[in-house]
């Protein structure tokens, strides 16, 4: 059975470590704030200038200055840190966030991702996405394997435009969890049910299967 | 004498000297801590062919928004638009023209402005359209792109608090853009919520130094919120 | 769990390795907001050949002065040296290599190296000894420099107060470099006369967020003053 | 006669005007701030990251934490900003400070100044004064118009290492008050009682000699 959105999040938050500084992008990413282990301690970076946020606030403490790069009214939690945009982005293009999470169109096996722009359609921008997969060591992409016409994400080339090159290593689907290297598509887990075949069957890229490919673990 | 008294007591008197065809950089972040009346000023002057550098273009009626209904601004660059529809049109119309621009690239493009950087070097952007026709250089076997500084005729900045010598601070993630935009306006003029005392703001703790800063005028603000989000109180 | 308590408790351990052929970023200028307990530390470690990137080298037995009595150190980068006769007896005798860099450039170069930008231009030095052998290049008619940034294997801080998440702010002008070099260091130690509470420090009012700060320590100064000037009680 | 240090200063702070920002350097410049006109605000700048320096403290107020960038113990004013050392050159840097006066060895008639090098001496470091005289429109340079030996300091071209290359407009010598434009030093005033021929003597560099040129006028 593929994963739901909920299950993607939950295998995403088995990368946290504790103390880590956590960039969590807009959909899937974002609930994976949900699933942090009990007693591990995690820091939420938000791009608009926000490090360490909290949780949304109640009817009498919302404040319209107080929001996520998402543009949502949000709390700041206690040991947090404000900026600006410029600080916030140094933070992020010096490497300083240990873990970035974020959807995308398109991944392929040589790290490309495309998550913001498809031609001949409404460019709405690509806010903060670029600075994010260009800065950080270590990324976490969510996206479903395929389109829901069945066609696969996980290519020999991106066909859409680039959000950033050569900067994606960790894949995280419906389906899979895989890590790219050596421009190949390595199948490290598998959705439980799913098989192999399936997996094959809807990555166009150059896939590499091990010999053991466990099921994903739920706790 | 004046001295370091950069208060004016009018919209008309903050944004004088505005002209057709000037850029004009907007502090802000989505609604969050933007010149939303320095922003009607503009709209009240009907300056036109304006250049307007922000992250962001407002919504449909508030915001940078209100400056599309009466078709003046030219271009913008920013990191994301279309949050409204009138923008969405006049874009497909080919009245509008963007920019688009990464969000830490554009906010150290206006840093840079300030600082006297006229260009530097990020990894940003590599790889992707962003960097088509821009410098390539690599650094320790890695790509850069080549980025050059934004500076404007006028910046419009949105702070919490000042006093008459212009240092000001910013409350909570309204500060987002505005220090940026602050460093680097030909004339940066700087909306508050409240002017406070020379002497009451701890010189530590000055987010804009008031020698960026030409003149501060104390407002009201509607302060919309574009997502509300919110959870039952425990 | 650890989380994000960054509190050490020795200065052996604060120092943890450290290693000779080091580079180390110092904050401070002149005498004034240096880590003098933490270079004590590194005197004590007796860790030689390093490179140390500072705007100034102490003086004579105090500051970083105390790292030359055993000729710990190889290289130092500054704007400004020799205040100290051991200093110049070294550089005079070879044994001490100098790289001198405008103040300006040094402080935007270790901004530069904590903020990802490889490098950028200026017009400090064109013309002059500085810009031998560097890159010029014309921007809006005007001749730059290209300055490639600096990081550390070390960042050595003194700050005021910090929590233990390593939220840190500075005291006066001893700010200086010192929020630069905190950004630049592959670890990154500071040294505060105060360690407070976690939500004391105003989210708002950070100068170093501690996700810069690797470990923080709590340590006595005696915070010398170089240049005594007094005016008589009024 | 030549002017003293003190008249120097006092020239140099007829320049000023109300609402200034000024960087003052090392020496004479230091000076000027106890020749600022009554009634005028002005606000100096230490590019040691302190916006508003006020007068040295007493005894009592002294603090090692608060300190200019010549080193010495000082004050802040009422309404004064203190930063980090980028930020201080941003502004430095970026061209918002009004007015920088610093001393210099010599300056030729292409505008450029020699302050910080002298070969086979032992260098201590150009310290900020590269980017000030790189960051700064207005500047004045101020220093004797010749050496003890007699040698002249005003030049068709530096002799020494410079410190900037074409940023220099204005010259107060203890003789006079010069511009330089078009590859000459034009003499714009002269201390009272010193003769042009003084002047032209002591002059190297090509010197423009208008019909008229004053005396200088102190209070």
């Amino acid at each position: 059975m593929a994963l739901t959105r909920e299950q993607m999040a939950q295998r995403v938050a088995q990368e946290l470590q504790d103390g880590f500084y956590v960039n969590l992008g807009i959909g899937i990413p974002t609930l994976v704030a949900n699933f942090i282990p009990e007693g591990m301690e995690v820091m939420l970076q938000s791009e608009n200038g926000l490090l360490g946020m909290g949780e949304f606030p109640t009817e009498e403490t919302i404040d319209a200055d107080m929001i996520n790069a998402g543009k949502q009214t949000v709390t700041a939690v206690k040991g947090a840190s404000i900026f600006s945009s410029a600080e916030s982005f140094a933070m992020i293009r010096g490497g300083h966030v240990d873990l970035t999470v974020l959807g995308a169109f398109e991944v392929d096996v040589n790290g490309n991702i495309a998550s913001w722009m498809i031609p001949n359609k409404l460019i709405k921008g690509m806010g903060g996405a670029m600075d994010l997969v260009a800065g950080a060591d270590n990324i976490i992409v969510t996206m479903t394997h395929a389109s829901k016409s069945g066609e696969s994400k996980l290519l020999t080339d991106c066909s859409l435009p680039l959000t950033g090159k050569g900067c994606i290593k960790k894949v995280l689907t419906d389906l899979a969890w895989l890590e790219i290297a050596d421009g190949a598509f390595i199948l490290k887990e598998r959705a439980p049910g799913v098989s192999i075949e399936e997996i094959q069957e809807k990555t166009q890229g150059k896939l590499i299967v091990p010999d053991h490919v466990p099921e994903m673990v739920f706790a | 004498m004046a001295g370091f008294d950069k208060v004016v007591t009018s919209y008309e008197d903050a944004m004088a000297g505005l002209e057709d065809g000037m850029t004009v950089l907007a502090g802000g972040f989505g609604l969050c801590g933007i010149p939303e009346n320095l922003i009607q000023e503009i709209k009240r002057r009907q300056t036109r062919d304006l250049t307007i550098v922000s992250n962001n273009c407002g919504v449909d009626g508030f915001g940078l928004g209100v400056l599309l209904e009466d078709k003046q601004v030219r271009k913008m660059v920013s990191s994301y638009v279309g949050e409204n529809a009138l923008f969405e049109k006049q874009l497909l119309d080919g009245e509008l023209e963007v920019e688009l621009t990464p969000q830490g690239t554009l906010a150290e493009k206006m840093r840079a402005g300030g600082a006297g950087i006229p260009a530097f070097f990020t990894a940003t952007g590599v790889g992707t359209p962003i960097g088509e026709g821009k410098e390539v250089r690599v650094f320790n076997g890695r790509e850069y792109l080549m980025e050059e500084a934004i500076t404007g005729d006028f910046a419009i900045v949105k702070g919490w608090k000042a006093d008459r010598y212009g240092n000001v601070i910013y409350r909570h993630t309204a500060q987002n853009f505005n220090p940026l935009a602050a460093t680097a306006g030909k004339i940066t003029v700087v909306e508050v919520e409240e002017i406070v005392e020379v002497g009451e703001l701890d010189p530590a703790q000055i987010h804009t130094p008031g020698i960026y800063v030409d003149r501060v005028i104390q407002g009201t603000f509607e302060k919309r919120i574009e997502k509300r989000t919110v959870r039952s109180a425990d």
